[in-house]
């Protein structure tokens, strides 16, 4: 009898508690063994002493389980039968513990911060530059690549040819490259030179369509839009970029534009321009790709300079006042992370645990 | 009939090829095939994966109207064929885009932001000197990366200089990407060598 | 003189079908005349196979098909060792697709080494096909997997298996394996769902994307990489089998040493034009 | 209401589930998780539209006799064929997988191959020494094509520890950097659309 009462205390250890942060649908268990179990029943009951049931079978070597079985503001109490060699350990018996309902997920609140602080300084930014704030942008050098660019097909009779990467209008480099697509459309239509747009996702292409035609329009010149040279291709990366490199080899574009998000077909793309001997200028946010636009191209957009660029394109008070609001950003994790190391050094572990994001 | 796979497999594989020495009937018909079967092979997939189980079965057979929702919005995507409808192809955009937008914020802090900060708040004293020297590096390039990317002013004197240091870190790390991208366009062409030389020809 | 000068202006000029051949030459001749040479193990592979070893026996593991038959040359033969491994270790295996042609490459490696190991479908690994939606579909899946998941791939209702049955939520899952080769993938197994749910990622990843993933590693978010067919190499090493990857290092090693010589090649050419003028 | 509508969808479900994310009450995380299951349903449309629009622009290219119109004719008829191979037999038949594993794949698996050609030519006449950043990304790539393979360590032992430095240094620190300015530009892209600012996906911005 005393012996088996020891095994009841010392086998197992449980620990339960209401899991913290969740609408009181779970609670967590959590228990140590010092000796070897093949196996834990899980049993509840809603009376401390008696009337235990089973509610769950675990395998060895797990040490906690969550019991989402619940109702909120239940009490209940735990107790943990572990299945040994030959013997049957028990834990003590943990509780009562009850589930409560929590409003705002307290783990959560450094994200809220975070974002609320982000949130604010792009709307402070945003609203002084509508109000016709001239905030000022350095100049992006690849940018006045675009125009003579597009100059020179236009010399040369030849068409642009506009890649607006491959993602979907979701991605929000596909939304860059539709801006800096509006100002692209804007020069040609001006110029009267063809403007090729493959798409490979349908709704870039009516994006597109939309895009190009209104800029038509806006330089007087709705009649040279043609829907035709703005089309869908293929969903299909491989039978995209195949379908693109015979539109290079076929049309022989002057100027090649890659703008958006790209991924492994850039290369392609660039080196089929190369030969086919386009002037060619590149913009991505892909990181991955970005060595081969640096390599093949005459121009590249790095990372965030494509949507620097459409900012400084547009000169509009939205973009540009974002772009604000995301170099002060920048300072901002630039302090941080000074501040972080440094608190570091100092041995002081507070801020470094402040942006701790899972349990 | 494998045999005959392996030939149409084999075949095909060339056509593309072909590419390389000039864009040729061969290349496009392939091109056109590989579209074809594609986009053919989608349509069936989405239809038994997704579309029938998740979507129509419900509504269909166990009758339930919540499954109408989804789907109503999803085929006010064909309302641009009808040109007087064509700005109701806005709800799913917009319907996708205010979803899809609201959790990549939340999960780009949660999951990008908080923990890469964490992460660079490295130790710098009680450890390997040349590990001092490697974190001070890390927290350098990252600085000075940030400091590259930042527009809204001249890159001139000290911030000049940040700058030009972080355009050396993202050299060498596109370099870095360059290296690795070669392996993997090589491991391509070693996995259809490969095809043709084992499940083709035979020869090894 | 001249005749240096001849040359280097004849190799600038060079067709480039000719370093096609030239490829295509150091390609085949280490295939059919293997060389041997050693695999190393990098860090990050052998993480992952300290994190499977460290699984205990019937932990479910999600592989996540996250490439098609483009880029099957670097992910199928680390799809194949990584399965090999965790059948070994009798873990079991849920296996979905993010892109749609991922569903048979999967299945081919699941029959293919499940049957090595006398696995059983539907005890011992189900595949549950394409999902679309990519990262808001991860959030729901890890929330309530019945929400996502009402079949297999092959339309059985996933009560109806074992294994189907007992997967409920991400709760249930010990560990993601993402073969990736691009978006959805990887990066939406990170930022979505062990960010959100906590269950450790590991990644085989095409080579052009590994370098990306190292913010990840060096963060602990990602706790190993499979970078290419390299990658799937050392992995084939350390679980003792003799696949694709292994019988590709050779070609890899001497294709690689001919680019180092077409770049230096370039270069030269290129001071010496300078010089010239 | 075609400006208003579209802008009150964005902002309503946006922000439900931006605020959603903080609270834990049951009746909000079942209505986002609701939202976020239609949201799938209606993606799976977006593919729908992509196979409808090939077979439009194809049919339309054959009855206009444009350029290359009879390579459409070709894939038009692989996409019946496929398409009743996967609706009769299912995605299980036999037909169907064929068709996967002796046309799709190996066409797949090539058209990507054909890049170790154009990455060969890059390397040989684009990859160039033109200033010292082009010289430090060109140390760096021939550094880790060597180190990385089995020819560097045999070369030398070292050769994989100073790649894996190369890459969990300096790698890691540019990469880690570019990503924070990439993720500062989603955020305020998200927050634009969100609040209705940013109205180019919808097409122009403008009614």
């Amino acid at each position: 009898m005393f012996l088996i009462l020891l095994i009841l205390v010392q086998g197992i250890s449980l620990d339960v508690y209401d899991t913290p942060n969740d609408d009181g649908s779970s609670i967590t268990l959590s228990w140590s063994s010092d000796t070897l179990i093949s196996s834990y029943q899980i049993l509840r009951s809603i009376f401390p002493e008696h009337d235990f049931k089973e509610i769950a079978r675990v395998e060895s070597g797990k040490t906690t389980y969550v019991d989402t079985a619940v109702k909120a503001g239940t009490k209940y109490y735990y107790r943990i039968k572990g299945a040994g060699l030959d013997t049957v350990f028990f834990s003590n018996t943990a509780g009562p513990v009850r589930p409560i309902a929590q409003i705002f997920n307290l783990g959560r609140l450094n994200i809220a911060v975070c974002m609320i602080i982000l949130f604010a300084v792009i709307l402070f930014y945003i609203s002084r530059a509508r109000k016709g704030e001239k905030l000022y942008i350095r100049k992006i050098p690849a940018l006045t690549a675009v125009e003579e660019a597009i100059g020179r097909a236009t010399e040369m009779g030849k068409p642009v040819l506009f890649v607006p990467g491959i993602m979907d209008i979701d991605n929000p480099q596909t939304i860059a490259a539709m801006s800096i697509l509006a100002r692209v459309a804007e020069k040609t239509a001006e110029y009267g030179t063809p403007l090729y747009v493959p798409t490979s996702k349908a709704m870039a292409m009516s994006m597109a369509q939309q895009v190009v035609k209104e800029s038509a329009t806006k330089v007087g010149r709705p009649d040279w839009f043609n829907a035709d040279n703005i089309r869908y291709l293929t969903d299909d990366q491989f039978g995209y970029v195949s379908a693109v490199d015979g539109m290079m080899v076929r049309e022989k574009p002057a100027t090649n534009l890659y703008l958006g998000c790209f991924y492994a077909e850039s290369l392609i793309l660039a080196e089929t321009g190369h030969y086919t001997g386009a002037i060619q200028i590149a913009g991505t946010a892909m990181p991955d790709q970005l060595p081969f636009f640096v390599a093949a191209c005459d121009y590249t957009l790095l990372g965030e300079e494509l949507y620097a660029a459409s900012a400084y394109l547009s000169q509009e008070p939205i973009q540009i006042g974002s772009l604000k609001g995301q170099d002060f950003g920048k300072l901002i994790f630039i302090l941080v992370i000074v501040i972080g190391v440094i608190t570091r050094l100092l041995g002081n572990q507070y801020f470094y645990n402040l942006f701790k994001t899972t349990r | 009939m494998e045999v005959l796979g392996v030939w149409i497999a084999s075949l095909l594989t060339l056509a593309i090829y072909s590419f390389l020495y000039k864009d040729n009937p061969f290349y496009k018909v392939a091109e056109h095939i590989f579209v074809g079967i594609s986009a053919g092979y989608w349509a069936v997939i989405l239809w038994f994966d997704f579309a029938w189980p998740n979507l129509f079965e419900p509504l269909i057979v166990k009758g339930n109207m919540v499954y109408l929702i989804p789907i109503i919005i999803g085929l006010l995507m064909f309302a641009p064929f009808i040109p007087k409808l064509s700005w109701l192809v806005r709800i799913p955009l917009t319907f996708t885009m205010g979803i899809s937008m609201a959790l990549f914020i939340t999960q780009i802090i949660q999951g990008d932001i908080l923990p890469q900060l964490q992460a660079t708040f490295l130790p710098l004293a009680g450890i390997h000197p040349f590990k001092v020297f490697s974190n001070l590096l890390i927290i350098a390039g990252v600085v000075f990366t940030l400091i590259y990317f930042y527009f809204s002013k001249e890159h001139k004197g000290t911030l000049g200089f940040a700058a030009k240091v972080g355009i050396w870190f993202m050299m060498v790390s596109f370099g870095a990407s360059f290296g690795y991208t070669v392996m993997a366009r090589i491991s391509l062409l070693i996995g259809r060598v490969y095809f043709l030389l084992h499940n083709w020809l035979g020869i090894i | 003189m001249g005749q240096v000068n001849n040359i280097l202006a004849r190799l600038s000029a060079l067709d480039r079908r000719i370093i096609f051949l030239l490829v295509a030459v150091a390609v085949i001749v280490p295939l059919l005349i293997p060389i041997g040479l050693p695999v190393d193990i990098t860090k990050p592979v052998k993480n992952i196979y300290d994190k499977v070893e460290s699984l205990p026996e019937g932990s479910v593991v999600v592989v996540s098909i996250d490439y098609d038959p483009g880029s099957e040359a670097e992910l199928y033969p680390a799809t194949e060792a990584f399965l090999e491994h965790c059948f070994r270790k009798n873990l079991r295996i849920f296996m979905l697709a993010l892109w749609p042609a991922g569903t048979p490459l999967g299945n081919m490696a699941l029959e293919n080494i499940g049957a090595h190991y006398n696995k059983k479908y539907g005890v011992d690994y189900i595949n549950v096909g394409y999902k679309p939606g990519g990262p808001v579909m991860l959030l729901s899946l890890g929330k309530n997997v019945g929400d996502m998941v009402k079949t297999d791939y092959a339309g059985v209702p996933i009560d109806s298996l074992p294994l189907g049955k007992e997967v409920k939520s991400a709760r249930d899952m010990a560990l993601v394996m993402s073969l990736s080769a691009g978006d959805p993938g990887v990066l939406h197994w990170i930022i979505y769902f062990h960010a959100r749910f906590g269950i450790p990622v590991c990644a085989a990843t095409t080579a052009i994307m590994a370098p990306q993933q190292y913010p990840y590693l060096a963060s602990g978010q990602l706790v190993g990489l499979m970078g290419g067919l390299k990658g799937a190499a050392e992995y084939e090493t350390l679980v003792k089998r003799r696949g694709r990857a292994l019988a590709g290092m050779d070609s890899q090693s001497i294709v690689h040493a001919l680019l180092v010589l077409f770049i230096i090649l370039g270069n030269v050419i290129l001071v010496y034009q300078r010089s010239k003028r | 209401m075609k400006s208003i509508l579209p802008i009150i969808v964005v902002f309503g479900f946006g922000f439900f589930m931006l605020v959603s994310f903080f609270i834990p009450l049951k009746g909000i995380q079942d209505t986002s998780q609701t939202f976020q299951n239609w949201y799938i349903g209606v993606m799976a449309f977006f593919i729908f539209i992509g196979i409808f629009n090939i077979i439009k622009i194809n049919l339309e290219k054959i009855q206009r006799r444009l350029r290359d119109w009879q390579y459409s004719i070709i894939l038009l008829i692989c996409l019946l064929v496929m398409m009743a191979a996967g609706f009769i037999g299912g995605p299980e038949g036999g037909l169907f997988l064929y068709f996967y594993k002796n046309v799709q794949i190996p066409l797949g698996a090539t058209m990507f191959s054909l890049l170790a050609f154009f990455v060969a030519s890059a390397a040989f006449r684009a990859f160039r020494a033109r200033s010292p950043e082009a010289t430090l990304l060109l140390i760096a790539a021939v550094l880790v094509m060597i180190g990385r393979v089995p020819i560097g360590y045999w070369i030398w032992h070292g050769f994989p520890n100073l790649v894996e430095w190369i890459m969990t240094v300096p790698n890691t620190a540019a990469k880690r950097g570019i990503l924070f300015g990439i993720d500062l530009g989603m955020i305020s892209m998200g927050l634009r659309v969100l609040l209705g600012i940013e109205r180019s996906y919808m097409g122009g911005g403008k009614e």
